[in-house]
């Protein structure tokens, strides 16, 4: 490939970059040619944005040199970035939603006329770019109304308005349906053409090894080595990125389903706009199995999870939780129906950070015997409860006394799991149980979600990771657009069918 | 003041004489700062070692006076009326130490101790009697503090009285400040001249300010529209400048030379028990003394000698019924 | 434009003239009535909408300022302490003296701003107690220094309450203005009020500085990738915000009356925090609320003017302290967001950390 | 690992805590230390004699028996209303109202202590003081109650609308006082109800001295409170509700409840402590008492880090001050507005500790304070 040859345009060399505790980038060496696509492959926290945020300029690397063209540059914010030819696309974008397209886009370069904004300017600017780079958008489009797929196109736009060629896209497939990251690539593709580079930060190894022409594997805040897709299959890049051989298959015997949990019909939400997101759906999970909810990001499940724990009003239709009518009650009274729920953001629904430990392995029953008597707390018993808990889900703290703010993120999973757990549920709820864990807690956690369904609990696993999903249930919904399109047993299902159907196509 | 000296005012030969303020302050250019400067007067005609407390809070009444009495001050002056009951109290505890307390009428006669107390009815039917002379437009106002204040509520319905009394069919506005807390009520310039333009602009051609700095307020809104105004308590040609132009009168309550005459009645051995009343009356016109007529200051100088002698009443209520 | 929370604010105005006009028209013709009322409203709205836009700017920046009560007694006391300073020290005229002593008065809302600044970008100290810190300060500062120069016999002045400069004119005194009846009322800063609503708007909605503003009260992190500075910027906008209440402060002192009273802003700053919010953080919405509060204040007068007209079936409107309860509750209930929701920059009164 | 744990737990812990105590004292007290170096500063550029003044404040607030008693008066309604703060803040509300609560719970507990004697009713101190000191409580409960409602409900900001609950309070008190409920002893031309019964009052401690069982009683409250939020399960809802109200929810809580149930314990706090200025101080309510005291409060709950503890000593400090005021200015003749110079700066270094530590070079790193969250809406 002519890739090979084309000259480097940005290198960075022997980045370094330590966080409290953490060394995020460890003598990091990476280099980027011009028109070619380089992937940053590597686990969670392995430092793959802390990268990108340096050669941003968002970070200021505690050593290494970074050159652009050759020429040694020193980046003190992300304007001298900008200045030299670098854009990025964050995961989480980087959009004002109350502002226009067009006032997104300029924001930081505005262009204007006798000091007043020239929205117009702008305006035929983006049409111009659109054109050539065939990135659909409407520049006077509100940014909140639009879907994300296009919100990201605003991104790499707004990349564009400011003249990049360079451009850093960080987990830019993670929120897509297949479908918009299809489109997404043909962007890529069209990008290189015009001789922009392009670094991709993903965790998909399939799409790694279609669209890059180079792959970095860094592991915690090092480079494990640079190849190319010819040289490599996903086994191999795996294997690279963890240091060892991966099994992600979870040992499991064949459920035993018995009496439903959980039913739920005709079953309507709305997210906080008024939108109507899940729709109409039903479904049931019996004792002693795992129901998994397949779909991609903002199809509904968030909500779903919600209005089901009780932490969203239900805009229609019923929920027996236990055989006990269970339609719209507030979370105390499903928790005491027999609901477990480990919520998608730990730190904001899960926890209490700055209490204890022990405070939070009691956070839903801490108003039951033996945690209080007569409204008085009873420290002994909260005592033996959290030193109980913390051997037996081997969280690792010092003491129950630390505040959970201080634990790892797979340690203050472990604690929420650890409590929900040890209450006498009958359905669990698990909302993106393994987000942001290591590879170890993801093992753990999932050991303990099987051993809870053959103790005989129904499992409601909602994850967006498809092999999470594919590995623990026994059987498999899949959600679009807020409505159940398909529901199939675990043992029939496979990547390509569930991936089409969480892209919209019809069952069958 | 340095304290560096400090008077020991038990020697029969150290005069000391310390003022208590209740919740205001000594520099509030009106009521306390007035008393205070009878005191200073005091302080450098008889030599008098003085001395201030300013309360913050009602419950130090007793306390701060005590302060004063237990340092064997020979005069104690306690300014307003609400530290009236606490005066009495202490006057009764401390025999030895003469009590001047300003605006509080005595219901007994205690000998050491002496209520300055002032006519404000006359002071404010007298102006009221030169507005209802002077208007043309038929209309006059008063813009006052609270009416929960004695002294206010006199001044007001004196005015209301003396204007009436020129002219039954008079149109007359009287507008007490009660709408904010009551140690607003005398330091809301702005509201003082909000209203008087407000009346002004309804015809309204002469205001009376009466209420510290709320009613300082009402004259300078009346300079600004250039029509009459009368202020209060002293001789406000000399304390409002800006109001020189239109200012007809003052409705006068004269507290520093009856704060003075009172020390010094003290110091010669000659401290009265009981009520003393203090001097009241209006003040000259000034710069507008060739636009009163004639008979105008005839009748005022007759209606003036008729309240002294008694056989004018105005018949003003002393509290707000 | 948001034209319903217009239409409810234009008829909140009218409903309150209307009632003294009802009540009133038995003794003053109407329209002597309402351009009474409208000459009020508009002089006790003067401050209340330079402290609401006071607050727009430090908030629209993502900076929440409950100080500017405290920035407001500061700046009506240095001002005016400016303006006699110049006029009996240095022995300017008068009308310099009054004009630098609104410039002093900027000055010191620009450094409280900048107080709040350090408080609330660089210390990270929640916003709301920063604020109170301004306020409470500003009550001890200003008795401090009132005594000190003003009353004690050592002090510049040599304890003579030093006559002020008196007060900025009003367009009455240019000539052909004088007979417009509300216009020749109006004094340098009661314009310069209505004028700054305008380039505000201006300034908030179609420049770059405005972009950026905004920009950072909603989405700071956003701003900070595409190269804007954001403590910098909303650094500049809190010392906007000071400025703004530095020039209401000058009005107390410097326009409406020349003196200085301790706790003289009583609550404005906080009833323009409530216009603010009431005008969904816009300066033409900040502005209109201000006028309703001015009415509202206007009633309160009026009403006491013609106490022996009002019938008895409404008597309640008899206690000047019922009437003036008016603004307060107003305030609540527009809280409540009956009056149609406001939105709040999204990042009001988080701090930003990278 | 869990072992060598159990066996180290005990001893630890409390050279811990007394360690963890210290170093949450620490700052407040490096702050009231560099306000009072400030302030000294300030008095002298205004050409006063700092040394002097000190000694004054010192001598007027400690210098003899009744100087401490009196500062304990001072004490009392500091250490009520600054509760009703700490209160408030442990449940994520800023509560300004301490003022408007504490002036309407002094008039309900006056109206109750004067007004039943005179519709007939006559009862014995043991129930009539209790009854008193109630009225105040629960006046206090529901002018703060309603500004709490207006936050659960619509999520109307609490801070704007304890600040208009506190001018509605006043507007209110001066009608009635000057009004409805005016001591209409023919002498009285002030602004006051007529006394309590003598039966509605609370007794002082000593003959001679002003220190009164009021003190007392803010004593145990202060231990109540401490109870309250550390011991029961309501305490662990507030403090719930206060850290993190999605967690709140999903635990279960009924945060609208919690939010208002706060509140209204903070105003009965601060109604509280204008009930006990009525029984055990005042025996009547007067207009103009007890201007200041919100903020003040405010200044004393975050001085004492939202513990009762703290408020307890931050209370005294700040009534030794306000107490000691008189002989400062006797002594001196500086303008008392120096104190509330001196509680500001006070305020300003305790929020802004970073200040502080950047001063003295401290390390320890606290947990910042975070308390709003916008304006809600
Ligand atoms: N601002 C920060 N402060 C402290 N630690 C940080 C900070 N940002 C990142 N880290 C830590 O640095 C390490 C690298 O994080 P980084 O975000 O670069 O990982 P990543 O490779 O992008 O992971 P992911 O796949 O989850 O996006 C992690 O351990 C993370 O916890
Ligand atoms: N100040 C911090 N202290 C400790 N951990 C942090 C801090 N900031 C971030 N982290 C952790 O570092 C990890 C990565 O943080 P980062 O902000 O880079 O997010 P990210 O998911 O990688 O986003 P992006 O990929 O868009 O940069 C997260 O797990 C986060 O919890
Ligand atoms: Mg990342
Ligand atoms: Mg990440």
């Amino acid at each position: 490939m002519y890739i090979k040859d084309a000259p480097v345009i940005l290198s960075a060399e022997a980045i370094t970059k330590q966080f409290p505790g953490v060394l995020a980038n460890d003598k990091v060496n990476f280099d980027l040619r011009k028109g070619e696509v380089h992937t940053l492959l590597g686990e969670n926290g392995a430092g793959k944005s802390t990268l990108m945020n340096v050669l941003y300029g968002l970070y200021k690397p505690d050593s290494g040199h970074i050159h652009i063209d050759g020429k040694p540059v020193t980046f003190t914010s992300p304007k001298d970035a900008i200045a030299n030819g670098i854009g990025m696309v964050h995961q989480h974008f980087m959009l004002i939603p109350v502002f226009t397209v067009a006032e997104n886009i300029m924001l930081g370069s505005e262009t204007t006329r006798n000091g007043v904004l020239d929205i117009r300017a702008v305006s035929k600017q983006v049409r111009e770019l659109s054109h050539t780079y065939g990135l659909d958008v409407d520049p006077d489009a509100l940014v909140q109304d639009l879907p994300v797929g296009i919100q990201q196109r605003v991104e790499i736009v707004k990349a564009l308005y400011r003249k990049a060629n360079i451009l850093i896209l960080d987990e830019p497939t993670a929120v897509l349906t297949p479908q918009e990251a299809d489109d997404l690539f043909q962007i890529i593709r069209r990008l290189t053409e015009q001789g922009v580079s392009i670094v991709f930060i993903s965790h998909k190894l399939k799409e790694v090894l279609a669209i890059s022409d180079r792959v970095t594997v860094m592991r915690t805040g090092k480079v494990v080595g640079t190849t190319t897709p010819q040289e490599v299959n996903e086994a191999k890049l795996a294997a690279m990125m963890v240091g060892r051989e991966v099994i992600l298959k979870v040992d499991k015997k064949p459920a035993k389903p018995g009496e439903p949990v959980l039913s739920v019909s005709d079953f309507s939400v709305m997210d906080s706009r008024g939108v109507e997101v899940v729709k109409k759906i039903s479904f049931e999970v019996r004792s002693g199995e795992v129901l998994g909810i397949a779909g991609i990001q903002g199809n509904g499940q968030t909500e779903l999870a919600e209005a089901l724990t009780g932490l969203r009003k239900v805009h229609g239709g019923r929920v027996i939780l236990n055989d006990k009518e269970s339609t719209g009650r507030p979370p105390r009274q499903l928790i005491e129906n027999g609901l477990g729920h480990v919520p998608e953001d730990r730190q904001r629904h899960g926890l209490v950070l700055p209490f204890a430990i022990a405070d939070n392995m009691m956070l839903c029953t801490y108003y039951q015997e033996p945690f209080a008597q007569k409204g008085v707390l009873q420290n002994q018993a909260i005592d033996a409860n959290s030193r109980k808990l913390i051997e037996q889900f081997d969280v690792r703290t010092p003491s129950p006394y630390v505040s959970a703010g201080k634990l790892s993120g797979g340690n203050q999973q472990k604690v929420i799991v650890a409590r929900e757990l040890s209450r006498p549920i009958r359905l669990l709820v698990a909302n993106q149980p393994t987000r942001g864990l290591d590879v170890g807690s993801i093992e753990y956690i999932h050991h303990e979600i099987i051993d809870m369904r053959d103790k005989g609990i129904g499992v409601l696993l909602i994850s967006a990771e498809l092999d999470e999903i594919m590995a623990l249930s026994d059987r498999i919904a899949v959600m679009f657009r807020g409505e159940i399109v398909a529901t199939l047993p675990a043992a029939e299902a496979n990547r390509e069918q569930l991936g089409l159907l969480m892209a919209g196509a019809t069952h069958k | 003041t340095p304290t560096d000296s400090k008077p020991d005012c038990s020697k029969p030969e150290v005069f000391c004489v310390g003022l208590v303020t209740d919740v205001g302050k000594i520099d509030d250019k009106s009521f306390n700062q007035s008393t205070w400067e009878g005191v200073k007067q005091a302080e450098k005609d008889l030599g008098a070692k003085v001395q201030y407390i300013e309360t913050t809070d009602s419950k130090d009444y007793a306390k701060n006076i005590a302060t004063f009495a237990d340092a064997k001050y020979d005069v104690v002056v306690t300014v307003g009326f609400a530290l009236g009951e606490a005066t009495v109290a202490a006057a009764k505890k401390y025999p030895d130490v003469k009590f001047i307390g300003v605006d509080q009428t005595q219901s007994e006669t205690i000998p050491n101790l002496a209520g300055l107390i002032f006519p404000e009815d006359q002071a404010g039917f007298l102006v009221g009697a030169l507005a209802a002379q002077m208007t043309k437009t038929g209309k006059v106002g008063a813009v006052l503090g609270t009416d929960a204040v004695p002294a206010v509520w006199r001044f007001g319905e004196g005015f209301r009285a003396g204007a009436m009394y020129i002219k039954p069919d008079i149109e007359i506005n009287v507008v007490y400040h009660n709408d904010v807390g009551f140690d607003k009520t005398f330091s809301d310039p702005e509201w003082g001249k909000t209203t008087a333009i407000a009346m002004i602009d309804k015809q309204v051609d002469i205001i009376f300010g009466a209420g510290g700095k709320t009613g300082n307020g009402a004259l300078l809104g009346a300079a600004e529209k250039g029509v009459y105004a009368i202020g209060v308590d002293t001789d406000q040609y000399y304390t409002v400048p800006e109001a020189q132009k239109v200012l007809l009168s003052s409705a006068m309550k004269q507290l520093t030379p009856g704060t003075f005459d009172l020390i010094k009645l003290a110091k010669e051995g000659k401290f009265p028990g009981g009520n003393f009343t203090g001097k009241c009356g209006y003040a000259p016109y000034h710069d507008l003394d060739s636009k009163v007529p004639a008979e105008v200051k005839t009748k005022m100088e007759e209606l003036q000698k008729g309240l002294i002698d008694g056989s004018l009443q105005t018949n003003v209520a002393p509290v707000k019924p | 434009m948001e034209w319903k929370r217009f239409g409810f604010i234009a008829f909140i105005i009218v409903a309150l003239f209307s009632i003294v006009v009802l009540i009133g028209q038995a003794r003053d013709p109407i329209p002597t009535i309402i351009i009474s009322m409208a000459a009020t409203t508009i002089s006790v709205a003067t401050p209340l909408t330079l402290g609401a836009l006071s607050g727009v700017f430090s908030e629209r920046a993502g900076v929440v300022n409950i100080g500017i009560e405290g920035m407001m007694l500061t700046s009506a006391f240095f001002g005016w302490f400016g303006a006699i300073y110049f006029n009996t020290i240095l022995k300017f005229e008068a009308m310099p003296s009054l004009i630098l002593g609104v410039v002093i008065a900027v000055l010191a809302g620009a450094l409280m701003g900048l107080l709040h600044a350090a408080l609330s970008i660089t210390f990270k100290v929640d916003q709301v107690i920063g604020g109170t810190v301004i306020n409470i300060l500003a009550i001890g500062i200003t008795g401090f220094f009132n005594r000190q120069l003003f009353f004690e016999k050592n002090s510049i002045f040599g304890g003579n309450v030093p006559h002020a400069p008196g007060t900025l004119p009003s367009v009455g005194q240019v000539p052909f203005l004088a007979n417009v009846p509300i216009l020749s009322n109006l004094q340098p800063i009661a314009i310069l009020a209505i004028v700054l609503v305008f380039i505000s708007t201006f300034v908030l909605f179609r420049t770059r500085w405005g972009l950026r503003t905004r920009a950072v009260g909603e989405h700071p992190r956003a701003a900070d990738t595409v190269g804007i500075n954001v403590s910098f910027m909303r650094y500049v906008n809190v010392i906007i915000s000071g400025c703004l209440a530095g020039l209401a402060g000058a009005y107390f002192t410097l326009e409406s009356v020349p003196s200085f009273e301790p706790l003289m802003t009583n609550g404005r700053g906080f009833i323009s925090l409530a216009a603010m919010i009431f005008g969904n953080w816009t300066p033409l919405g900040a502005w209109a609320a201000s006028l309703v509060f001015g009415a509202a204040q206007a009633l309160q007068i009026n009403l006491q003017f013609y106490r022996e007209l009002i019938p008895p079936s409404l008597s309640l409107l008899q206690y000047p302290y019922i009437v003036g309860l008016t603004p307060y509750i107003l305030t609540m209930l527009i809280l409540t967001g009956i009056i149609g929701r406001t939105v709040s920059p999204a990042a009001d009164g988080q701090p930003y950390e990278k | 690992m869990a072992e060598k744990e159990k066996t180290s737990s005990s001893q630890p812990r409390i050279s811990g805590w007394l360690r963890s105590g210290l170093n949450t004292m620490l700052v407040p007290a490096l702050a009231v230390l560099t306000a009072m170096i400030v302030g000294g500063i300030v008095i002298a550029l205004a050409g006063g004699n700092p040394f002097a003044a000190y000694a004054g404040l010192i001598e007027g607030s400690f210098g003899s028996l009744n100087a401490i008693s009196e500062t304990t008066v001072w004490a009392t309604p500091y250490i009520f209303a600054g509760l009703a703060v700490a209160f408030g803040f442990k449940g994520g509300l800023f509560n300004i109202g301490a003022e408007g609560q504490l002036a309407f719970g002094a008039v309900m507990a006056a109206l109750v202590g004067y007004g039943l004697p005179l519709m007939g009713v006559d009862l014995p101190a043991v129930v009539f003081v209790p009854l008193t000191v109630v009225a105040g409580i629960i006046a206090g409960g529901i002018w703060a109650a309603i500004p709490g409602w207006l936050k659960a409900k619509f999520g109307g900001h609490e801070v704007i609308n304890t600040i208009m609950m506190n001018y509605i309070a006043l507007n209110i008190t001066s009608y009635l006082l000057n009004g409805p409920m005016k001591d209409n002893n023919p002498l009285n031309v002030v602004a006051r109800t007529p006394l309590i019964a003598e039966s509605a009052r609370i007794s002082t401690v000593f003959p001679d001295y002003r220190f009164h069982w009021g003190f007392i009683l803010a004593l145990l409250v202060a231990v109540l409170i401490w109870f309250i939020l550390w011991k029961t399960t309501l305490g662990f809802e507030i403090r719930t509700v206060g850290t993190n109200p999605d967690a709140a929810r999903y635990a279960g809580v009924n945060v609208s409840n919690i939010i208002i149930i706060t509140m209204v314990i903070s105003g009965a706090l601060a109604g509280m402590a204008g009930s006990i200025e009525v029984t055990a101080l005042n025996y009547r309510h007067e207009l103009g008492f007890a201007v200041g005291y919100g903020f003040d409060a405010i200044a004393i709950a975050l001085l004492g880090k939202n513990h009762p503890a703290g408020v307890v000593l931050a209370s005294l400090l700040f009534g030794a001050m306000r107490n000691g005021a008189t002989r400062m200015q006797f002594n001196t003749q500086i303008p008392v507005d120096i104190i509330s110079i001196i509680q500001a700066l006070i305020l300003l270094f305790v929020a802004a500790d970073a200040i502080v530590r950047y001063i003295y070079h401290i390390r320890i790193q606290q947990d910042r304070l975070v308390l709003t969250r916008g304006w809600g809406g």
